[in-house]
């Protein structure tokens, strides 16, 4: 029976244990009504009109560093496995690499403080994504990059306002997260946006019927939905809709539903394909379509997902390239798209880790900036009072993805948008401007 | 008729795709009685050995298929030899071995994993040209339909002949049915045992190597092709090298051609296109589990004789 | 009184006759042997009598009622009680426990009532004690708490009888109850089986290959033959006929 | 910086008390009865589909709002609002959650128990797994249910009206371990019984056990249905945690989880199931980048796939190891073992 008692010890020291973590855990909340704060030194206040651009003066030569150094921990909750296996990694390296810059630039500054990122994988679900946080808040992280999806924002945020920590999502973005006065910000528009934005650029350019094919998630259903209501309310369009399950190994049934229901559009000078895709299932897709007669005939529209260099050569093969550029493929990008801090966080990016960047990943890079700015804005690695300066400094930051003043939710208040299309210029492949939908007047105008 | 074509020339090629993928899966199944999981992962890592050999090896369409077949057969040996070998020494139950499948899969998923994260080949696709040859009304017969279709029917063909000829097929075959008669028969049962493994893990890895051809792929592909790689063998009875070669095909038809019919006429959700491969994993195993093993010829004559004679 | 009554019992396995027609009646408090050579359809037919095969055709009457095609709780429920060939014991689990699994009406085997041990545990106890008993009788007291998977070949065997006793049977079924066991201890078991008919009024039907042994003790003897009864009648009787002899040679 | 100790001390309690309801339920599934019900994660979503549901609707009900979308960000504001202002009301739809999602967990497990009597062992496992998967891909798109492919969210935690946040959170951790000890002494008393014993005769021979007189399709049919009931608890304890509930979240990893513990403690043995449950739970939170950095550990790389590297080698090591994991099986605490004890 000498089997029996060490099972009950092992049971018994169990329970024992577990008890012992939650008194704990009492004990330590009756002790610390709120986290006692090392008073930050003060460090060189930047001027926080600071851009990335300033790093790119610093010389990596890099003395060593001074006893005293002090260290802020940045939280990336980013998922790399799950729906965001694929994707995941390019917007934590992005964030890795702005955190990167900043050490450099406090480097060169002669400053004692550095930024650590903790990277945690918050695995694309809400369970998940509490998981992380509640990590990250144990080590003492006050701001965090991420989570990415909506569905994750949902789900830390009353933890993140109670902790308060700050959350800066690279890429959620569900209109109805828009709440004033939390620790939620999110650097990318809402969907309402972009789809009020696609629905007139669609309609001005003479499309009355649109067959849309996308993602069945949170990000696709968004925009599909968006997009119906205000093209067939606001411009008495006709839309059908494809919504497929996303993270399935194949499409091409799916493909040939939608050329049927082209064809039942009619499949005209007046119909259009809005197609809402990652990068897996965006390239399967095309690479059936083009296949398909009716798919090749009619004009078509993506989201802001679609410009990726992943959906047209060298990246992408051949063939996908000719089909997009074949079928005119057109799409939004807030603008200003691109400007010198875009080109140097490109190249950077390419030369790091030998792949570009994805359209995400710049929003990302500006997150993770934003949030080690806001600390030293601070003065201190406080959840408080980075809230509080956050706006100010967003409000005077060009990152790679462009201006980043929030709106009064914490939100990338609405900027404009500039229309792409894909061109060919001397053998290759590029994303092109041909005209820009502005957020004041919500006029469309095409250049040249 | 026209508007079948479509879905139909589908079905054929991921028909063929999903038995090249099952074929490996039942075979280990009937041999060594492990329903492995991991065996997805044997279709990733055939796909990226492609992709690599191919798109930076410019090792050609064969010399990429051929490295898909060895790499995944060498994966798919080790961990036979490292994990489940030892296992079924041990006398673990089938559910024990699928429980450590699952273990295997997160290794060799996740290893996969770091490797492409670091090479930044977290989605890549062989660069082979896919191009129509004949166009049916909408639907359109590729190149990748004549490289794919041959190629599985002569992997069944000369897997027939293994099976029937040789004396590591019929040893294999006896193994299936009882492993303790083919034992104490004289049969050598280790080198069977490594030799279905090869096979099994060489097929994924080809059918993986075809599908970088046809689609990006990424760590996760196998993964998420799983569902349908197992209802392809279990249709086809789960044991059943015929059965699953039906299944294979059975699963790419009724999948394609149902969410097809479905949607246009019902107008059920294509989201709901899953389903279709969940059901018949749960209808067969429910209803008839021997699957498609039983159909034959005969089989289907003398229940027809049986019907009409009633 | 009759206590079993089999009419034209018949089991077919595709073209394989492993029960072919088989009359025969026991009266209660009887002990009758089956012998036949391997394959002859011995166990086939306990297994029809018990319900783990319901029988292609004929009727099967236990103490008046039919009870071919019930399923094998229903016909333990009546009162038949078998052992298995190669013993089948609940391997995870002690000897004692094996034997606590057969007796009717627990009351602790109701999931609600399980969580109330005010409501089953003197049960369980009288029951208990009634386990020992048995168990001392078959000389397994030593081995009372092994796990039992871990006990000799012979003890299985014993384990196998007791527990078939503890289910309170009217019938009991034994199928060769003795395989594998000492040949002391093989008769020790049948003195133990005429005992038990005798004090209890219990009625056995045993299947065994050690003919010897069996025909000190039985009244009577069935011996089957490619499914069918090719001789019934006294041990004495039943080695004098040819059938028999012819059978057991052509093996 | 400041460590703060208490979000991760919340975080391991509740995980672990759910985690620990589902582990137990499993066990006394397949541990005992020999089922394995790899379909757990589908019962699991089902009591937090009934949770989040039921209170959400409740919550809409009483704050008297009208018009709004009940799966939008706003809706999920007013049910915050009403529970902060309704103690009693959000804590009888907790208490009433339990029973509901109980009750109808219950009742698809009984229906679980139709392939159970057809299948059993490997086959079984991968039909319940498909089954699972059924019910997730239903879920995300019948949109009436958890809102479909966004999720519900604004199932407030029970305890919100306390006002400190971190203080209810805490509480609520520690109501969802009081509740998963009270499984386990539950589960307990419930084994170490005449129906344990009836529940392992069956795991270890159906045929004979059936022969003893022995009910079986009834018996797994209540094996079933405890279990499933379990996991419908957890599932109501999950949604009312992390205050959303997103059909995409209930996939089969989650189960794997859970047979991973089972496996790893040891089966038919609760004992073991606490102390696998527990070194999952602590493997999974205290192998994270965060938590080496309490302890002044820095990892030069991304751990995040290692992590589930070693949970896939731990798995091939128990089973290699320690098949009958780190805990084996005893003999059920009967009264008859007491007996038998007494005899020497």
């Amino acid at each position: 029976m000498a089997e029996e008692k060490k099972g009950l010890k092992y049971g018994l020291a169990a329970s024992v244990l577990l008890n012992i973590i939650l008194l704990a855990g009492v004990a330590w909340a009756l002790t610390h009504p709120k986290v006692v704060e090392k008073p930050a030194p003060a460090g060189p206040a930047p001027t926080v009109t600071v851009t990335v651009t300033a790093t790119k003066t610093v010389t990596p030569t890099a003395p060593a560093a001074p006893a005293g150094i002090i260290e802020y921990p940045i939280g990336l909750a980013i998922a790399v496995s799950g729906p965001y296996a694929v994707e995941g990694p390019y917007r934590r390296d992005a964030a890795l690499l702005a955190i990167e810059h900043v050490n450099k630039m406090l480097e060169a500054a002669g400053s004692p403080i550095r930024f650590k990122p903790i990277h945690e994988d918050s695995k694309g679900t809400a369970e998940g994504a509490i998981a992380a946080l509640e990590a990250l808040a144990a080590a003492g992280v006050k701001v965090v990059v991420g989570p990415l999806s909506s569905k994750e924002v949902r789900a830390v945020k009353s933890f993140a306002d109670a902790h308060k920590i700050v959350c800066i999502s690279p890429s959620s973005t569900a209109p109805g997260l828009a709440v004033p006065d939390d620790y939620i910000f999110r650097v990318v528009q809402t969907d309402v946006a972009q789809a009020k934005a696609l629905a007139q650029v669609v309609a001005e350019l003479g499309y009355t019927k649109v067959a849309i094919i996308g993602r069945d998630d949170d990000y696709g259903r968004g925009i599909a939905d968006m997009f119906e209501k205000l093209f067939t309310e606001k411009y008495g369009g006709t839309v059908k809709k494809l919504m497929y399950t996303p993270d399935l190994p194949d499409y091409s049934t799916e493909v040939q539903r939608l050329a049927e229901m082209v064809s039942d559009l009619g499949a005209d000078e007046k119909t259009a394909v809005l197609i809402i895709a990652f990068d897996a299932d965006g390239l399967n897709i095309l690479g059936h379509a083009r296949l398909n007669p009716v798919l090749s005939k009619v004009r078509w529209f993506g989201s802001e997902s679609l410009k990726r260099p992943t959906f047209i050569p060298p990246k992408a093969p051949a063939e996908i390239g000719e089909f997009v550029v074949s079928v005119k493929l057109t799409g939004l990008f807030p603008s200003p798209e691109r400007n010198p801090v875009t080109e140097f966080f490109e190249k950077e990016y390419r030369s790091k880790y030998g792949k570009d960047p994805t359209p995400y990943s710049y929003y990302a890079y500006d997150a993770a900036w934003l949030a080690c700015l806001s600390v030293l804005a601070a003065g201190k690695y406080d959840g408080e009072a980075v809230k509080k300066v956050l706006p100010t400094v967003a409000e005077k930051y060009i990152g790679a993805s462009g201006y980043k003043k929030l709106d009064e939710n914490g939100d990338c208040a609405g900027s404009d948008y500039r229309i792409w299309t894909v061109v060919v210029e001397a053998g290759e492949y590029k994303f092109k401007e041909v005209g820009v939908w502005s957020f004041a007047t919500e006029k469309v105008s095409f250049f040249g | 008729m026209l508007q079948l074509a479509a879905p139909l020339l589908t079905a054929l090629l991921l028909g063929s795709l999903y038995t090249l993928m099952a074929l490996g899966l039942t075979m280990t199944y009937a041999v060594t009685s492990i329903p492995n999981f991991a065996h997805a992962e044997f279709v990733t890592i055939g796909a990226y050995i492609m992709a690599v050999a191919v798109n930076f090896g410019k090792l050609g369409l064969v010399g990429g298929l051929a490295s898909a077949f060895l790499f995944a057969a060498l994966v798919a040996l080790a961990t036979d030899e490292l994990v489940f070998k030892k296992l079924a020494a041990l006398g673990a139950t089938p559910l024990h071995l699928l429980t450590a499948s699952i273990g295997v899969g997160l290794v060799l998923r996740y290893t996969l994993s770091i490797v492409a994260d670091l090479k930044g080949l977290l989605s890549v696709k062989t660069r082979v040209v896919v191009n129509p040859v004949a166009t049916i009304g909408q639907a359109y017969l590729t190149t990748l339909h004549l490289w794919a279709v041959p190629t599985t029917l002569a992997v069944v063909a000369v897997l027939h002949l293994v099976f029937m000829k040789t004396k590591i097929g019929k040893a294999m075959r006896a193994m299936a049915s009882n492993l303790d008669l083919a034992r104490v028969s004289g049969i050598n049962t280790t080198l069977v045992r490594r030799v279905t493994w090869v096979i099994a893990g060489g097929l994924a890895g080809v059918a993986g190597g075809f599908w970088s051809v046809y689609s990006p792929i990424n760590p996760e592909t196998g993964w998420v092709a799983l569902l349908w790689i197992f209802a392809a063998s279990i249709l086809g009875g789960f044991r059943s090298f015929y059965g699953t070669v039906l299944g294979g095909y059975v699963v790419g038809f009724s999948e394609s051609l149902g969410i097809t019919f479905l949607s246009r006429y019902l107008g059920v959700n294509v989201a709901y296109k899953p389903m279709i491969a969940l059901l018949i994993i749960v209808v067969v195993f429910l209803w008839k589990p021997t699957g498609l093993a039983e159909v034959t010829p005969r089989g289907l004559l003398e229940s027809l004789k049986k019907a009409v004679g009633r | 009184m009759e206590i079993l009554k089999l009419e034209g019992v018949r089991k077919y396995f595709g073209g394989v006759r492993a029960v072919d027609g088989v009359s025969f009646s026991v009266e209660e408090g009887a002990l009758l042997g089956i012998i036949g050579p391997n394959g002859s359809g011995k166990t086939t037919l306990f297994n029809v009598i018990s319900g783990v095969y319901k029988p292609d055709s004929g009727k099967i009457y236990f103490m008046g009622e039919r009870i071919d095609g019930l399923e094998p709780h229903e016909v333990f429920k009546k009162g038949i009680v078998r052992s298995f060939q190669n013993p089948r014991l609940f391997l995870g689990m002690t000897v004692i426990e094996n034997l606590m699994i057969p007796p009717r009406g627990q009351i602790g085997e109701n999931p609600v009532k399980a969580l109330f041990r005010g409501l089953w545990a003197r049960q369980e106890r009288s029951l208990a004690k009634k386990a020992l008993e048995i168990i001392r009788a078959h000389q397994l007291t030593q081995v009372r708490l092994n796990w039992s998977g871990e006990v000799s070949g012979g003890q299985m065997k014993l384990i196998e009888i007791s527990r078939a006793l503890m289910g309170e049977p009217k019938l009991l079924l034994l199928d060769e109850p003795t395989a594998g066991v000492a040949p002391k201890l093989a008769r020790e078991i049948f003195e133990r089986i005429v005992k038990l008919r005798d004090e209890l009024g219990l009625t056995f039907m045993i299947i065994e290959h050690r003919l010897d042994v069996l025909f000190d003790y039985v009244e009577r003897v069935l011996v089957m033959h490619q499914g069918k009864i090719i001789c019934d009648g006294p041990p004495d009787y039943v080695v004098k006929d040819e059938r028999v002899v012819d059978a057991y040679l052509g093996e | 910086m400041g460590v703060d100790i208490l979000p991760l001390v919340t975080s391991i309690v509740t995980f672990y008390g759910i985690y620990l309801i589902l582990a137990l339920s499993f066990n006394i599934e397949y541990g005992f009865a020999g089922q394995p019900n790899f379909g757990k994660v589908f019962f699991y979503s089902i009591g937090a589909y009934v949770a989040g549901n039921f209170t959400a609707n409740m919550l809409m009900r009483a704050s008297g709002v009208t018009g709004v979308d009940f799966c939008s960000d706003l809706a999920a504001e007013v049910r915050f609002k009403v529970a902060m202002s309704k103690p009693w009301l959000i804590i009888a739809l907790f208490l009433l959650s339990l029973l509901i999602a109980a009750a109808v967990g219950g009742v698809f497990g009984y229906l679980t128990s139709y392939p159970a009597l057809r299948l059993s062992g490997d086959f079984l496992a991968i039909v319940l797994l498909a089954f699972g998967e059924i019910g997730r891909v239903f879920a995300r798109n019948y949109t009436p249910l958890v809102c479909g492919v966004y999720g519900l969210s604004g199932v407030p935690n029970p305890l919100v009206w306390i006002g400190d946040p971190r203080m209810a959170r805490l509480a609520y951790s520690a109501i969802v371990l009081a509740i998963a000890f009270g499984m386990y002494l539950l589960t307990e008393r419930l084994v170490n019984s005449p129906y344990g014993r009836l529940l392992k005769s069956i795991r270890d021979d159906e045929l004979v056990s059936s022969v003893m007189g022995k009910v079986t399709p009834r018996v797994k049919g209540s094996a079933l249905i405890i279990g499933s009931s379990m996991a419908a608890v957890a599932g109501v304890l999950y949604a009312f945690y992390v205050q959303t509930v997103v059909a995409d979240d209930f996939i089969p990893i989650v189960t794997f989880v859970v047979v991973t513990m089972v496996m790893l403690g040891g089966v038919a043995n609760n004992k073991g199931t606490l102390l696998g449950a527990m070194v999952m739970t602590l493997m999974d939170r205290l192998t994270r980048a965060s938590f080496l950095r309490i302890l002044g550990i820095s990892v030069g790389f991304d751990i995040s796939y290692v992590r589930y590297i070693v949970t896939g080698l731990l798995i091939i090591l128990i089973l290699m190891v320690k098949p009958e994991g780190l805990i084996s099986e005893k003999p059920l605490k009967t009264p008859a073992i007491e007996e038998a004890e007494k005899l020497s």
